[in-house]
């Protein structure tokens, strides 16, 4: 068990070097004028010379690399103009529109982005699987044919035009849903009525996300219950006795964990970019809303961390997964 | 010599109106619709009264407490060091926590040059080398620890460093050693452009005359900086937390996300012409997508009803028009900046071709599809000096009040009379970017309507700012903004036409329109030189009238002006004519 | 004493196309303390059965008729009714113990599982503690502590086991075991059925047994059922039955039967296959297929379905003959036809000291740090030109790898394999491409072997274009000749694989390999997953084409009688090592090694003892990846004595061309 | 398996167990026979031959999709007419342009880019899927690891600095280049976040495949590496190819939406994610200009959808039995 998690952290740490290299080379090197690239579309000649100025472009693109690694362990200290900000470990680089260190924007946004992606994870998994077994055991019936249609209907809209017209729709025009921002969970005031903010600030995007979600779980995870009810040890259950209930949940649901678990880890790109329309569209500061951000700022250090985290957490998600496999499935430890 | 930068709302502009120094925005020209409340543009005298004293005129109706939230699209990501601050929303925000030297209290719909920390508008003395101001009594910062001038030239030292570079340059330009000193975290405090003498007076030696002084002195570098709670590690970190002396300090600030501003206890309403402090708080949400906050204010409800947001698209426009009270709920008012088509004199010569293209010019398709609102977002001009500008002469050199689709027939004919039909404008657009494209097409159409050939050079939206600024591009017409600094033809004719410009700049085109006239040129060195500035500001009218009826260098596509939506409970609600900002001082929930 | 009466038992299946009738009226009783076998072959219905006995058919199955428990009325009977009946008064055991048990849950859980739905006050640790009792009454060791073991950890008899123990946990009076032990190696197919022999005796259950295997049911059933197309078509006591059947198809069944027939003679075969279900023939279902036919006047049997009448207490049989005759002349065991040429004493191809190993996967991060097993341990065979070698042993002892080493479709990782004059082992892919002409393969499954995607023409003519055989335009002619010579209708050519039956599919892999005119053929199981009817026409088939062409075949098989019917050589494999070698007559005449004993004694053959008669051999084989030192059988050899766990006996000759390594081999004694 | 981002590639990984020798026949009954699967193929055939045929129609109506009217909007840049003959869907706010022909444009553009991504996303997905399954060792590790990469990149911030570093180099050089190189660079990207569930499920079969006995006997008969790969091997993998397009198509159709949506697509074709952008803050004021594009999406996604769950059950044997 140890073993298998030690290659598989091996083998995540490989990826995210993988993923760091790339993402250097492909935000923060490469063969353009990186300073063009930051100053964007309002760019003065003033702003142009600063970033210019502050990047050290000239250097071999290894020896770049080499420091931007070596930031990420032990930190460093990244020229801006004339001055230096001091990026502590680890250090993904330093914003140039807010001239702090990305780490802690990043760190600053994971309260937002980690309450709204767990909550809508859970909500996408259970809601999904309890679709995906209504229409598994109604197999061709209404029922089953009016879950598909909806949950495909709800993947076949763009999520970035779902999040706008249901802010404008729900927020806007009937008041049902909050857009007024992250509301924390831990600040001055009674636990329950920051309870009760914090809720409603996120409940527009666990809905919009977690059933958007949802609807592909449902529909995969119809596949998997459809197929494990057709698996002996199913009949072998209902022999014993079992009503048709227990037998659902006990034996043909549990079968379909392990790749709802796969799916899930594939997935959680995904989701963290659903994050970020979410996010920018309902006022949520996560790292969604500050990545959005810096697409329109041209902001590259920070998207550049953006992707190196979103990228960890995937790696790190991959890794939870392998182990909760390991404990769902016990002939995984065997491979 | 840069002017102000103006962040707006209407990122599809952006692209189309190529700035040379400012970033602009708003576009779209005229003709007033008739809906919505247009303001008129302020009187056109001279704005200084150096004999104000506080408190400020009440506001009539308004009333203490409550939360008043502006919706902002831009971030403030740069902060908020009065060192940096050069951008007119993070100097409108900046006038409600820290006071300048002198600075603009609102007089009805005009804005008015007053002493703000300073007991005058500054003496001038040594042939008009020295200014002194001298502070008032009783200035505290927010921890009650008194205000000092030291902390005023403090202030004034961190703006040469350059490592807070976002400020302004005219100290670098008319202060003594202005371009050798290098601020006070690597030159140290020994800087001879500025001498505190005592606690109360601050002394400003100049290398040139600089009877501008009492307006600069209304940027927030003349606000106090204590040098104790200054990190010279990291000057940055200032400008997170600069030091109230307003009525409102900083209760919290997230760069990009939220600003929070609460009533400052110290400050001293009897000591300050300019503001009130009526809500208890100030609520900026940063970085807003604009159609989101947009459509909070169409409807109204909650937080929206206390909450402001700058700035009008034409959906949001006509939405706003078809609510019941939506027409109530917008003030416009005017934006120191100019649209201008300027037309490169060197390869347009003859002033009857330039003529005719200001006559062929499609003013309203081009506000039309750039999403301007005529009378809203703009309104139609035919000087070079926008509304509001003290000395400005209101005329119309072609005639046809720069409003229409442009007159093709007559522009024919002065084509004709210049024996130049199929003279050849050379375009530059962004093949990237519809909305240039579209502009492209309706110029395509209108000149050669007009009798002109018209070639467009596509390049993409990213180069299309430095293309054009080149000046050996390969095209005689550009399309740019300009905001002035403060309200006088000096933060215009030195910066836009100055025949030496040109040469001082050979990779840069800060004068567009390669205007190089020596009587203009002298007009400009007679009138900077004039110590009257109200006799100044007449003779800027007059250089306006001058430049456009004896050498037309640019077509005035209109005046920007700057709308406002608010909620139905805030009051107070003005456009600050100076920045085109909404003046917050004012502001109250009702 | 229970009874489980079923009465008139109908099952069909009405879908979108046509209703398919999987069972047909069909009628048993079944006392406590009894065991009924049924008996057919794929498609018969016998499954079917059985599920509709617990209600466990499909949503879309419609069941009419009776199933009456102590005269409570199973079908139509309210789902809870049902439900408190399953488990607890008749339990049920399924074919595949790897698949009908929860691979995410522990054995104990699920034996438990079991016993708490009936008991719902139990706790969960007093019904652990009775599965783990359950667990140990069955024959594992160490209950207690392997409740805690999932269903991976356990062998394939030992989940069978359990399955068993889960079945019995709530005392039922009938337990329904469908085919059982068909997943099972012989000698643990032995164990279980002595397993349910046991516990019917020792619990006075009734046991319904459902198998494809005559030999299975000879051994342990009272009665005989034997079902064809959806119905009974003969029942009575199992010895009756087999000695004397009233049926055409049980007769014909019976005859084709390997273990029935004299070695190297052709087999009695059945033509044809087993109807489809959902398009049965008309009248008697058997009669395409039956050599009787002309004996009923009227052509009755294409029209009347005959009907189920006794010609004698308890026996029942469906078919308008009163009496079979006797067998004809012509399926009366004929001397296969005469060899081309008798096996030269040179071998064609020399196998000598053939090594694999493999490496776990896996196992460590490190490459170096993989474990290596070793399957297949120093083998010798011989292919002669005419001839047949057999290669015979449990599952996992290496005689697939030995085959797949031969074609080269692994690489030994030493040892020889000598043919004209070359050494295969060690040549290059490229340089065998010209030899592979000669060295062909047949293949077990007829599904996997053919690729969907082509026609029969493309598939036995891909050889013919690789190898340039014939010329481009000959292909198509020669195709055709090949089809007619494996019984195929050449002018199905253009079919794809799934329009063929099973057995047809088969004869176009022998097609394809013989489409070379290759010396040697490597069979590896070639009829182990086809119906015994067809399975007859193909060894049939096989023996044909040695005849016709002198080629020598190494016959991979785990069915101990084929192999005895079809090959004049056998070899033994136990743990990747040859045991024993020898010629037929030896080795099934004289067994040397305890462990051939073992094997042949545990094949369930229609004329074996009962249980308790013969010796069944325990344990399981076992993991290759833990050899054990010395013999490698000792550990469940009746024999072994100290020496053998230290020393590592030789293959040594024990008499005339029959070899063995033991170190106690019963030398001349005769089998069984 | 959201397809919360707009980008649920991983759904291949559903359909690893596929009956490979469905016959063809059967398939094409199922489908015939499958009301909601034949509908939504006439559906999809509409908007095919509306992207064919573009041109055409537009000019049979007379209306070109980047022509501006100004003349028709008014002052607050609201249309002046309304839907007519002449202008089918009505004129686009602020510039007057004809919204039929941006419509009929915008199926033209969605399907092709769409076509294309999804052609080279199987492509590639083919050949590294079966060089991984069949070849194993070094190259399946290889193919592995980089299908890991890509699964850890975000696609919208990747997609958003290929834009930014589009503008910074090749923008430089003029903009017909720029153009094809917005072009090329989209398809290229959606195919780069696309290949992977092709490669996974190509993968898999192959793995699957390789140890059938079929595959053994082409061996034993003596058939060359590439005979096996594309004689025996690929035409077995007509399902994932089948099912990369159905379920391929129209992912990317809507991920090629979000990114005009975003402004980082190519930038001046009137793409229908492109004229929700325009249309988005005229909800309110002209919902019709952007429900039109927005029914668009739904219902060719739909269909493309519904088709591609039609063809999958036609070829599962579990689902058809």
């Amino acid at each position: 068990m140890l073993r298998h998690v030690a290659r598989r952290s091996v083998a995540g740490l490989l990826v995210l070097l993988a993923t760091v290299t790339a993402t250097f080379w492909l935000f923060l090197s490469g063969p353009f004028d990186r300073a063009r690239v930051m100053c964007g579309v309002n760019c003065t000649p003033l702003r142009y010379h600063q970033i210019r100025a502050s990047l050290s472009a000239d250097r071999p693109f290894l020896s770049q690399l080499g420091e931007y690694l070596s930031g990420l362990f032990v930190g460093r200290d990244v020229p801006i103009g004339k001055i230096s900000v001091h990026c502590a470990a680890p250090c993904l680089g330093v914003s140039y529109a807010q001239r702090r260190s990305v780490t802690a924007l990043i760190l600053g946004g994971l309260p937002v982005t980690a309450s709204i992606a767990i909550g809508a994870a859970l909500l996408s998994v259970t809601v999904g699987l309890w679709l995906g077994a209504v229409a598994a055991t109604h197999r061709n019936r209404v029922v089953d044919r009016l879950i598909l249609t909806v949950t495909m209907g709800a993947t076949a809209v763009p999520f970035a035009v779902v999040v706008v017209l249901a802010y404008l729709l729900f927020v806007i025009r009937w008041n049902i849903l909050s857009g007024d921002g992250y509301h924390p969970l831990f600040s001055d005031g009674s636990f329950w009525s920051n309870l009760a903010s914090w809720t409603s600030s996120l409940l527009p995007a666990w809905l919009l996300l977690g059933l958007f979600g949802a609807a592909g779980y449902g529909r995969f995870s119809r596949g998997l219950i459809v197929e494990s009810l057709g698996e002996d040890y199913v009949q072998t259950a209902v022999a014993k006795g079992l009503s048709e209930r227990a037998v659902l949940r006990r034996h043909a649901m549990r079968a379909a964990y392990p790749p709802i678990v796969t799916i899930f880890t594939l997935d959680l790109a995904g989701l963290l970019s659903g994050t970020i329309f979410i996010e920018q569209i309902f006022g949520l500061s996560g790292i969604g809303y500050l990545a959005f951000n810096s697409i329109g700022e041209r902001d590259l250090p920070v998207l550049a961390g953006t992707t190196l985290f979103g990228a960890a957490l995937v790696v790190l998600g991959n890794l939870l997964a392998d182990l909760l496999l390991a404990r769902l499935d016990p002939r995984v430890k065997l491979q | 010599m840069t002017a102000r930068i103006k962040l707006t709302v209407a990122v599809a502009v952006v692209g189309v109106l190529t700035a040379a120094c400012t970033a602009s925005h708003h576009t779209g020209p005229s003709v007033s619709s008739g809906k919505a409340q247009v303001a008129h543009a302020g009187a056109a005298g001279l704005q200084l009264d150096p004999t104000a004293r506080g408190p400020a005129p009440n506001v009539p109706g308004a009333k203490s407490g409550g939360t008043v939230t502006v919706l902002d699209t831009a971030s403030l990501a740069t902060g908020l060091d009065p060192a940096n601050a050069y951008t007119t929303g993070g100097d409108e925000i900046l006038n409600l926590t820290v006071r300048t030297l002198t600075h603009y209290q609102r007089r009805g719909d005009s804005y008015v040059l007053v002493p703000d920390l300073a007991t005058n508008l500054g003496t001038v003395t040594d042939g008009g080398l020295t200014w002194t101001f001298r502070l008032k009594d009783g200035l505290r910062y927010e921890d009650g620890t008194p205000i000092s001038a030291a902390d005023v030239a403090y202030s004034i030292k961190r703006s040469f460093a350059p490592e807070l570079p976002g400020g302004t340059t005219y100290q670098k330009e008319f202060f003594v050693d202005g371009l050798k000193y290098r601020g006070p975290y690597d030159d140290g405090d020994a800087y001879a452009g500025v001498d505190a003498p005592d606690g109360k007076t601050l002394v400003i030696h100049l290398t040139k005359k600089f009877p501008d002084m009492p307006y600069f002195a209304s940027f927030p570098l003349f606000s106090p900086v204590p040098e104790s709670k200054d990190n010279k590690k990291d000057p940055q970190q200032y400008g997170l937390h600069p030091i109230a002396t307003g009525p409102y300090r900083i209760a919290s600030f997230k760069e990009s996300h939220e600003l929070v501003l609460t009533r400052n206890p110290q400050w001293d309403p009897g000591t300050d012409p300019i503001r009130h402090q009526y809500p208890d708080r100030f609520d900026f949400k940063l970085g807003q997508s604009y159609l989101t906050a947009s459509q909070q204010m169409i409807e109204d409800r909650g937080s929206a009803q206390t909450s402001i947001l700058s700035g009008i698209d034409a959906p949001t426009y006509s939405s706003l028009m078809s609510a019941p009270d939506g027409a109530q709920r917008l003030v416009t008012g005017t934006e120191p900046c100019n649209q201008f088509l300027y037309i490169d004199t060197r390869k347009v010569p003859d002033v009857r071709v330039r003529e005719a293209i200001g006559l062929a010019t499609p003013h309203a398709s081009v506000w039309k599809v750039t999403g301007s609102v005529p009378g809203v977002t703009i309104v139609p001009s035919t000087t070079l000096l926008p509304p509001g500008t003290p000395g400005r002469i209101d005329f119309d050199p072609l005639g046809d009040g720069s409003k229409g689709d442009g007159d093709p027939a007559a522009a024919r004919k002065l084509l004709v009379q210049a024996g130049s039909v199929g003279f050849k404008i050379r375009w530059l657009y962004a093949s990237d970017f519809p909305v240039s494209v579209n502009v492209m097409q309706l110029f395509k159409k209108a000149f050669e309507r007009a009798g002109f050939t018209f070639t467009a050079t596509p390049v993409v939206a990213e180069q299309l700012s430095a293309e054009s600024n080149n000046p050996n591009a390969p095209i005689n017409l550009r399309l740019g903004n300009w905001c002035s600094d403060w309200p006088s033809g000096s933060s215009w004719f030195p910066a836009l036409f100055y025949g030496p410009l040109i040469k001082q700049n050979p990779h840069d085109a800060p004068n567009e329109s390669f205007l190089d006239a020596p009587d203009v040129d002298a007009a400009i060195n007679r009138i900077e030189a004039t110590d009257d500035l109200r006799s100044a500001a007449h003779q800027w009218g007059e250089l306006d009238k001058l430049v456009m009826t004896k050498y037309y260098p640019a077509v005035v596509f209109g005046s920007g002006r700057e709308p406002v939506i608010r909620g139905a409970e805030v009051g107070g609600l003005h456009v600050d004519s100076t920045l085109g900002e909404p003046f917050y001082t004012d502001l109250y929930v009702s | 004493m229970s009874r489980l009466v079923v009465d008139n038992l109908s099952v069909t299946f009405r879908g979108t196309g046509r209703a398919v009738h999987a069972v047909c009226g069909l009628s048993y009783e079944l006392q406590a303390g009894r065991t009924l076998g049924i008996v057919g072959e794929s498609g018969c219905g016998k499954s079917t059965s059985a599920l509709a006995v617990l209600g466990l058919n499909d949503r879309r199955a419609e069941v009419t008729g009776s199933i009456r428990l102590d005269g409570t009325e199973i079908v139509g009977a309210p789902a809870a009714q049902v439900r408190a009946l399953r488990g607890s008064s008749v339990a049920m055991v399924f074919q595949n113990p790897q698949s009908a048990l929860h691979p995410m849950k522990t054995i104990g859980t699920q034996i438990a599982e079991a016993y708490r739905v009936h008991h719902p006050r139990t706790s969960r640790a007093v019904a652990l503690k009775r599965a783990a009792e359950m667990l140990d009454r069955v024959g594992i060791a160490a209950a207690a502590r392997r409740v805690r073991d999932y269903p991976h950890e356990f062998s394939g008899g030992m989940r069978q086991r359990a399955m068993i123990a889960m079945a019995l946990i709530n005392d039922p009076s009938f337990l329904i075991a469908d085919e059982p032990t068909t997943a099972l190696d012989v000698t643990v197919q032995a164990q279980i059925l002595d397993l349910l022999d046991e516990l019917k005796d020792e619990r006075g259950l009734g046991i319904v047994l459902i198998t494809h295997d005559v030999g299975v049911v000879s051994t342990v059933a009272d009665d005989v059922l034997v079902m064809y197309a959806g119905r009974c078509v003969e029942f009575g006591p199992t010895r009756d039955v087999l000695d004397d059947p009233r049926m055409p198809y049980t007769a014909e069944l019976l005859a084709s039967l390997p273990s029935r027939a004299e070695p190297d003679a052709l087999l009695p075969a059945i033509p044809g296959s087993p109807p489809d279900p959902s398009r049965l023939p008309s009248g008697c279902a058997f009669h395409p297929r039956c050599p009787h036919i002309d004996l009923v006047p009227g052509g009755r049997c294409h029209t009347a379905l005959p009907e189920l009448v006794g010609s004698e207490p308890g026996r029942l049989s469906r078919c308008h003959l009163r009496s079979l005759p006797a067998r004809r002349t012509s399926v009366i065991i004929t001397a296969r036809e005469p060899r081309t040429g008798a096996p030269s004493d040179e071998p064609v191809l020399d196998v000598e000291h053939l090594t694999k190993d493999f490496a776990l996967r896996g196992a460590g991060v490190l490459p170096g740090a993989r474990k290596r097993v070793r399957v297949v341990d120093d083998v010798s065979l011989a292919v002669h030109r005419g001839s047949s070698i057999g290669l015979v042993g449990e599952t996992g002892c290496g005689k697939t790898t030995v085959a797949r080493l031969i074609v080269r479709l692994l690489d030994a990782t030493s040892g020889t394999i000598r043919y004209a004059g070359t050494d295969l082992a060690t040549m290059s892919q490229a340089d065998l491409r010209p030899v592979r002409k000669d060295l062909q393969m047949i293949f077990q499954d007829p599904v996997s072997s053919l690729n969907g995607r082509h026609t029969a023409h493309t598939i036995i003519g891909t050889p013919l274009r690789v190898h340039a055989i014939v010329p481009g335009a000959g292909v198509r002619n020669r195709v055709r000749e090949l089809m007619e010579v494996v019984g195929l209708n050449p002018d199905h050519a253009d079919r794809y694989p799934h329009e063929f039956s099973s057995g047809q599919r088969q004869r176009i892999g022998i097609a394809r390999a013989l489409a070379v005119e290759p010396k040697i053929i490597v069979a590896d199981e070639p009829v182990s997953s086809l119906d015994v009817s067809v399975q007859a026409q193909i060894l049939n088939l096989l023996s044909r084409l040695q005849a016709e062409f002198g080629i020598g075949y190494l016959f991979i098989a785990h069915d101990l009688t084929v192999v005895r019917q079809f090959c004049q050589d056998v070899s033994v494999m136990y743990l990747g090592k040859v045991v024993e070698t020898g010629g037929r007559d030896a080795v099934y005449g004289r067994p040397a090694h305890p462990y051939t004993k073992a094997l042949l004694a545990a094949v369930p053959d229609v004329a074996a003892p009962r249980r308790g008669e013969r010796a069944v051999l325990s344990g399981e084989p076992p993991d290759p990846a833990a050899v054990p030192s010395g013999c490698r059988f000792r550990a469940r050899c009746p024999i072994a004595q100290n020496v053998c766990a230290q020393v590592e006996p030789p293959l040594v000759e024990v008499a005339p061309g029959q070899r063995v390594a033991c170190h106690f081999p019963a030398v001349g004694a005769a089998a069984r | 398996m959201t397809d919360a981002s707009g980008f649920g590639f991983a759904r291949f990984d559903a359909e690893a167990d596929l009956e490979l020798d469905a016959p063809r026949q059967t398939v094409w009954r199922a489908l015939l026979g499958n009301k909601v699967a034949a509908a939504s193929g006439m559906v999809v055939a509409m908007f095919v031959l509306t992207a064919i045929f573009a041109p055409l129609i537009c000019a049979a109506f007379g209306v070109s999709p980047n022509d501006p009217h100004t003349e028709l909007v008014g002052f607050d840049d609201q249309p002046l007419v309304g839907p007519s003959l002449h202008h089918p869907f009505g004129v686009a706010p602020a510039t007057g342009k004809d919204l039929f022909a941006n419509w009929v444009y915008g199926a033209r553009y969605s399907l092709l880019i769409a076509t294309l991504a999804a052609t080279a996303a199987i492509a590639i997905g083919l050949v590294l899927g079966m060089a991984a399954g069949y070849l194993g060792g070094w190259v399946d590790r290889i193919v592995s690891w980089l299908i890991d990469l890509f699964l850890t990149m975000p696609f919208l911030l990747v997609a958003a600095a290929v834009a930014a570093i589009l503008d910074a180099t090749v923008g430089r050089r003029g903009s017909g280049a720029f153009q094809h190189a917005q072009f090329v660079a989209l398809v290229l990207m959606l195919a780069a976040f696309g290949w992977t569930g092709m490669a996974r499920l190509v993968r898999a079969q192959v793995l699957s495949l390789r140890e059938r006995e079929f595959v053994l006997a082409a061996r034993v008969i003596g058939c060359s590496t590439s005979r096996i790969l594309f004689r025996e091997l690929l035409p077995n993998l007509t399902v994932p190819i089948v099912l990369g397009f159905s379920l391929g198509i129209p992912s990317i159709v809507t991920a090629e939406a979000t990114l005009s949506l975003l402004g980082i697509g190519i930038s001046t074709l009137p793409t229908w994610g492109a004229t929700i952008r325009d249309a988005e803050p005229w909800w309110r004021a002209d919902p019709g200009y952007l429900w039109q594009p927005v029914l668009a999406l739904i219902v060719l996604v739909l269909a493309l959808n519904l088709l591609g769950d039609a063809l999958r059950d036609a070829l599962d044997p579990k689902i058809r039995r």
